[in-house]
């Protein structure tokens, strides 16, 4: 077996285990590597000395809620795309947006969801977060049809490298930016834009709504 | 006039009625821009009404585009300028979901409240205001809009960056059973515990080095016949090295698993392992 | 967009690549990482400069059939295995004691191992030794039936991290060990606790002494 002996030889341990670690790595899991049992402020050390050591590289040691991890810098994600058969997918406002109410107002059923966004949500909006991971039913509401309530995942902070929810960008921010555009031009996207961005098999539910044709002739008397 | 002229004129703060060379005010702050014109030709209407995530996105659009404050909506126009979207989306077929329609009513209802004269002040306060819900909820939708503006901003797995993922080379290996010296430690405690008991091995530390050379001087022995005593020292184990290879012949000489020979005083030393005489013989 | 100048930032690009590839790159797909139509033997520099930097790491950069990938180093297994939650198997402990005595007493003879055991030590006992390549036979004692004289290899020490036998834990501490208890409480023989750790089959000769059997009748009469 491998001896370890000076701290060089341990970082060595500790960079391939993390490189070849299939997820995170928290630091109780690291702690089954070696017999020796270091301190928290040795492993601090030692995984600051790895991080420092991976600085000038296409690849970063980072800190995740689930535990440690290597992975690419985004800068290099443009040669690594070119080795991709299949485009990453790219959210619909519908899936962004009730990624946000479930990341900020968590634990949030559908309605909860629809009541904020004025709009029926699609099941489908729903299914796409889920199948990401990000999102999962945490329990039901005490009320009529017992709704499921949704709140984000593990996985959804690691895949944004965030540590906690409170690392999210502050809602108190993002009110200061919505006066200063108040303050300035009307901020809202210009409408030929956002089609594109659309995801049109998610949305689908929403605008297929049958009471649609039941609500016209009402809106026509009023 | 449209309603949307109608909401321009009225965002512009009554600009209308002041003499044109005076800057146009929005709430007693000078106007940098005319509100831009909020016509949009039927043909782009469905673009334009897909480019929209409900009704509250679309009323955003245009009390943004109309840069009224949120706090204090202009109902009427806004109310009037919706209904025309509603009415010319309506006219040229497009599927309508039901969100703008209850969006409609409840515009209306807000409008109809509005010319309503205020109900006296309660006790608890200020009446409030129809417009307050509308309010409320425009601003938390627009927050949340922001929001997932930002969070798609985000560098992103698998978008933004990959996860390293080395193979791991020994997957398929069977995992062996770790041996400590520790554990061997306890092992012989016991055997000797076991072993007291019949009076038996009296075993030293020093012995244990000569154990070693014994094994090694067996393996080098292994296969060959006659070796010349000198050969079997390990010159690199300084004086305790020799000493120890010594002990470690005359042991295996004591326990007979060698033989040592010697023709005459003075004639070179020979030794030999009782395997390789057995082999020759 | 990340600019590359010098062979470090293409090797640095090349090097995240294949940490980042989930299964062997070809040469041909590498080459789409860079606009650059390098030549064939511009590649293999590239590579094999890369395959050196990794030389003394816990990964090595390899080249298979199906292309170039990195890999942990075997010797990184045992640490790698750690973080796997199923507990590690275990040696009986007619394993352990064999290991025991031919790496205190060698070179022994199985019988000089049943004469410390007190039990028949079965042949699969050395065979899992020997398999691992820690004992082996050195030679033969000249006495009837020529046993096989057993010791321990340098695979061995070098496994259990020793430089020498002599770095075993030394026999004269354990034997004051011993006598320690020995004055205290009578240790012999420790019934309950020897049987629980046992190899069952390979011990079954020493708990069914029919001298017991025997004993029983005369005890009663007294």
């Amino acid at each position: 077996m491998l001896q370890l002996y000076k701290p060089e030889d341990y970082k060595r341990v500790l960079e391939t285990a993390l490189l070849a670690a299939v997820e995170p790595l928290p630091l109780a899991e690291l702690k089954k590597l070696f017999d020796d049992p270091f301190d928290d402020d040795t492993w601090r050390t030692l995984l600051d000395d790895l991080k420092r050591d991976w600085a000038e590289r296409g690849v970063e040691l980072v800190q995740l809620a689930s535990g440690w991890r290597f992975q690419t810098r985004p800068e290099y994600q443009v040669f690594l795309d070119r080795l991709k058969n299949e485009r990453p997918p790219k959210y619909s406002r519908a899936v962004m947006e009730t990624l946000a109410i479930i990341a900020y107002r968590q634990p949030v059923t559908r309605g909860d969801i629809e009541d904020i966004r004025g709009v029926a949500v699609s099941p489908n909006v729903i299914k796409t977060l889920e199948g990401r991971g990000w999102v999962d039913a945490v329990g039901h509401r005490d009320s009529p049809g017992r709704p499921a309530l949704y709140a984000t995942t593990r996985k959804f902070l690691d895949d944004l490298g965030l540590r906690s929810l409170s690392e999210l960008p502050p809602l108190a921010e993002i009110e200061r930016m919505i006066d200063a555009h108040s303050d300035e031009t009307p901020q809202v996207p210009a409408a030929p834009e956002q089609p594109a961005g659309r995801d049109a098999a998610n949305d689908a539910g929403a605008e297929d709504d049958p009471a649609q044709t039941d609500a016209f002739p009402a809106a026509e008397q009023s | 006039m449209t309603a949307g002229d109608e909401l321009q004129k009225l965002g512009a703060g009554g600009a209308a009625a002041q003499p044109e060379h005076h800057v146009p005010k929005l709430y007693g702050e000078p106007l940098p821009a005319l509100p831009r014109d909020l016509y949009i030709p039927p043909d782009a209407l469905e673009v334009f009404l897909d480019a929209f995530e409900g009704p509250l996105d679309l009323l955003l659009y245009l009390i943004r585009k109309a840069n009224v404050n949120i706090l204090d909506i202009p109902m009427a126009p806004l109310t009037a300028q919706y209904l025309e979207y509603v009415e010319a989306m309506r006219r040229t077929n497009l599927e309508l979901a039901a969100d703008y329609l209850l969006m409609a009513a409840m515009l209306l209802e807000i409008k109809s409240r509005m010319l309503l004269p205020r109900p006296p002040k309660t006790e608890t306060g200020e009446p409030e205001d129809p417009r307050a819900e509308l309010v409320r909820r425009l601003m938390e939708y627009e927050r949340i809009k922001l929001a997932a503006t930002r969070i798609d901003a985000l560098p992103q797995a698998h978008r933004d960056h990959e996860w390293a993922s080395v193979w791991i080379a020994g997957k398929v290996a069977a995992r062996q059973p770790e041996v400590s010296v520790h554990d061997l430690q306890v092992v012989w405690l016991a055997l000797m515990r076991q072993a007291k008991v019949k009076q038996h091995h009296r075993i030293r530390r020093e012995e244990l080095s000569v154990r070693e050379h014994m094994g090694l001087i067996l393996r080098r022995l292994q296969g060959r016949g006659y070796v010349v005593f000198e050969d079997l020292f390990d010159l690199g184990g300084g004086h305790a090295g020799m000493v120890v290879s010594f002990l470690a012949i005359l042991e295996l000489a004591r326990e007979a698993l060698v033989e040592i020979t010697q023709s005459e005083a003075l004639a070179p030393i020979y030794v030999k392992s009782h395997d390789a005489a057995t082999l020759q013989a």
